[in-house]
């Protein structure tokens, strides 16, 4: 029962990583937002800006 | 302020997890019949823990909305709906990923495993719900009932386990669960920095949620005159 | 109260009149079921025993399926010239107008499922009259449940865009444990086989099911309705 | 007695405040004129008074009662921008539905009556679907007044309606108003609804710009009150 790939040590790490993975994900997704919301604040500012020009 | 909470709260979390990782991997032994993989399960059970108590609290945040008014609650019931979802499709797939070594198959429909994934795609639903509202006040309110309608059926799509034939490995936490005292101690303990990483999530998403409605609120004032 | 219950059905009696008069959510609800019903007989060799033991579950797919074109209906059909609003600013009360609403849903869906229930037998071989009072009494319970939800949804998305997708969506996940029960319930009823024992368990989670869905979408549905 | 008493009522729509602290009385029998351009909160204010919404802060009071109270409803007559008669039923069927929900004595004998003054009693059984635009609006018209409501709510009344219908609707308000009525109604056309109000209420980014009685400059000149209260 030592031997590692008797015991799954391989699939125990891929178990793990895969945790993680679907986390970083979601993380992703949070930083897409992000660049979302920081590019509508950028396309509402030229909107304010192009109003106070005319 | 809140960004170093939030950072301090992710460091006490990272050492708690590398700590646990550690015990985990020389402090106890291998399980008698399923070798080392059965160490997935300090991952998978408290995964499935996070995930439902993030479906309860958009429960409670649902009802604290209609009660409210408050569109902070609103934001609360998204974020951890969401933060909710991620967890349980960890907990989905580090299942199937054992359910593969153990089994020896990825799936099967088990039916702790269906609920799981019935439970996933009921909230995943409320963030397609909440996609084809555009007006913020309207949006928070139909969610907000949508989660209490879901859940409510949670307790049912769980009672109809029982009495389905299951293939799934004995409750370990409750019932004739022959869990070492050893395991139960770290099953509990790494729910500790997977719940403290959820939070921080959570108030991630909270924040870019509550930019969005002033942003939303922005607009509405530029184009409005 | 007698004022509730007079308005209540003034709300069925006038759902059911205009359904009746235009037959649009019947006649697409009715063809859907029959072609779902012959599609099912590609599926798999219709005769054999297989059949017999997921009736039951066929059975209850087609309810649901053709049952969801009836319910998107149900409150998409005020949208025309702003008669929800006319309602909603009536003296009815909401639980009223949703209860109205539900009557004549479950009407619909009973009686698409009353002429389902034959061709199914036909179709399939299956001779369901074995328990003519527990078939009955699984098909008041199951409906109700699918009919509880279906109508609070349809009140839920009735302003949406791409209502007549979302309602499906939604739905039917909340729908599971009422068609699982009635499934489980009527595949051995269909066989004529009586319900006894631990089966009975099937009939109190469709009763829990009925009673707690109900309770919900009556308290709910002026924050549905009244924004 | 008063009315309709709005009370510092807020709505918002996400951050968004589409009504700030709207507040204003409105005695038995006068007709309010309420006016704004578009986007100033005129159609939200008038959804809150009929209970089609529900303000995010303060209350309104219907004939001195809490809003919440559904009884209030039966005193109030609302026209939207939809006729709000179902097209597959008949012009009696529509009446008649109408009458018994609001709980009339006999349904009958009050959709008979509205089906003669709109003078639609010869095609009482023919389904609304089959009715000219002008026929339908009248019936609209009919199934506001129906129950004899205390209060008209009226959103751009005179805008989608033909002439006959325009003509029948302004000879009912003012039977109303003659009846102690209150009418409250939204519009872009100032002359008529100047003729008929007895006050104005100018909404100007969704707060309230001026409140008070309809004078006679704004009557000779429409543009008089946008000019001195409004941001023209």
């Amino acid at each position: 029962m030592n031997d590692a790939a008797a015991r799954n040590f391989e699939y125990l790490a891929y178990g793990l990583s895969a945790v993680w993975l679907v986390l970083l994900l979601y993380v992703l997704t949070l930083v897409g937002r992000e660049g979302k919301i920081r590019a509508q604040i950028e396309s509402l500012k030229r909107m304010v800006e192009d109003r106070e020009k005319r | 302020m809140r960004q170093k909470i939030l950072i301090g709260i992710g460091l006490i979390a990272a050492g708690l997890l590398l700590r646990n990782i550690w015990l985990m991997l020389t402090n106890l032994p291998d399980e008698a019949f399923q070798g080392a993989i059965f160490r997935i399960i300090f991952f998978h059970v408290p995964a499935a823990f996070t995930a439902f108590l993030c479906f309860f609290a958009s429960l409670i945040s649902g009802i604290a909305y209609l009660r409210t008014q408050n569109l902070k609650w609103d934001a609360f019931s998204v974020s951890v709906t969401e933060v909710g979802l991620a967890f349980g499709a960890a907990n989905l797939i580090t299942g199937m990923i054992w359910a593969r070594i153990i089994w020896g198959i990825w799936w099967t429909w088990d039916w702790r495993l269906t609920s799981m994934l019935l439970c996933w795609l009921l909230y995943a639903g409320y963030l397609v719900l909440r996609r084809a509202v555009e007006e913020p006040t309207e949006r928070a309110r139909l969610s907000a009932v949508m989660s209490i309608l879901s859940f409510a059926v949670v307790p049912f799509v769980f009672f109809s386990i029982k009495w389905f034939r299951t293939q799934h490995p004995q409750p370990v936490l409750y019932g004739q669960g022959k869990m070492d005292t050893g395991y139960r101690a770290m099953l509990y303990g790494n729910w500790v920095p997977l719940l403290l990483f959820a939070i921080i999530l959570i108030a991630v998403r909270m924040e870019q949620e509550r930019r969005q409605r002033e942003l939303d609120a922005l607009r509405r004032e530029i184009h409005a005159f | 109260m007698t004022r509730f219950l007079r308005q209540m059905f003034t709300i069925a009696a006038k759902d059911l009149r205009s359904e009746l008069r235009t037959k649009e959510a019947v006649n697409a609800s009715l063809s859907f079921a029959l072609v779902i019903l012959l599609l099912f007989s590609f599926a798999f060799d219709p005769t054999s025993d297989m059949t017999r033991e997921i009736s039951g579950g066929l059975l209850w797919l087609v309810f649901a399926f053709a049952g969801v074109l009836v319910l998107n209906r149900s409150f998409a059909r005020e949208l025309n010239n702003d008669c929800l609003d006319a309602l909603i600013s009536s003296p009815v009360p909401g639980p009223a107008l949703f209860l109205g609403k539900a009557i004549a849903n479950y009407v619909l869906l009973l009686g698409i499922e009353c002429v389902c229930l034959p061709i199914f037998g036909i179709f399939y071989n299956i001779h369901w009259t074995g328990q003519p009072a527990w078939l009955a009494l699984v098909m008041l319970l199951g409906t109700w449940g699918m009919t509880v939800v279906g109508t609070v949804f349809s009140a839920l998305t009735v302003n949406m865009r791409l209502r007549e997708l979302m309602l499906p969506m939604l739905v039917y996940p909340i729908m599971i444990p009422c068609l699982m029960a009635s499934m489980q319930l009527t595949t051995p009823l269909l066989a004529s086989e009586p319900i006894s024992g631990d089966m009975l368990a099937w009939v109190r989670l469709l009763v829990g099911f009925d009673i707690i869905f109900t309770a919900l979408a009556v308290t709910l549905i002026d924050t549905v309705l009244v924004g | 007695m008063k009315a309709l008493a709005v009370e510092s009522v807020w709505k918002y729509y996400g951050d968004y405040p589409a009504l700030r602290n709207i507040a204003f009385d409105v005695e038995a029998g006068q007709c309010v004129a309420l006016l704004g351009r578009n986007g100033a909160g005129k159609t939200t204010l008038l959804r809150i008074l009929g209970g089609l919404s529900r303000p995010s802060k303060g209350g309104v009071r219907l004939f001195e009662r809490e809003h919440s109270d559904r009884s209030s409803r039966a005193l109030t007559g609302i026209i939207g921008h939809g006729i709000a008669v179902y097209d597959e039923l008949s012009a009696y069927e529509n009446l008649k539905l109408f009458a018994e929900l609001y709980a009339l004595e006999n349904p009958h004998k009050a959709a008979m009556e509205w089906l003669e003054r709109t003078a639609l009693d010869r095609v009482k059984d023919s389904l609304v679907r089959e009715f000219s635009r002008g026929m339908r609006q009248r019936l609209a018209v009919a199934r506001a007044f129906l129950h004899h409501p205390k209060l008209l709510l009226l959103d751009e009344p005179f805008t989608s309606l033909d002439d006959r219908a325009i003509a029948l609707l302004q000879s009912l308000l003012r039977d109303s108003l003659a009846e102690g009525g209150t009418v409250i109604m939204s519009t872009h056309q100032l002359r008529e609804a100047m003729e008929l109000a007895s006050h104005v209420v100018l909404l100007n980014r969704g707060g309230m710009a001026h409140s008070g009685e309809r004078t006679a400059e704004m009557l000779a000149d429409t543009g008089w009150l946008y000019r001195n209260y409004g941001d023209a």
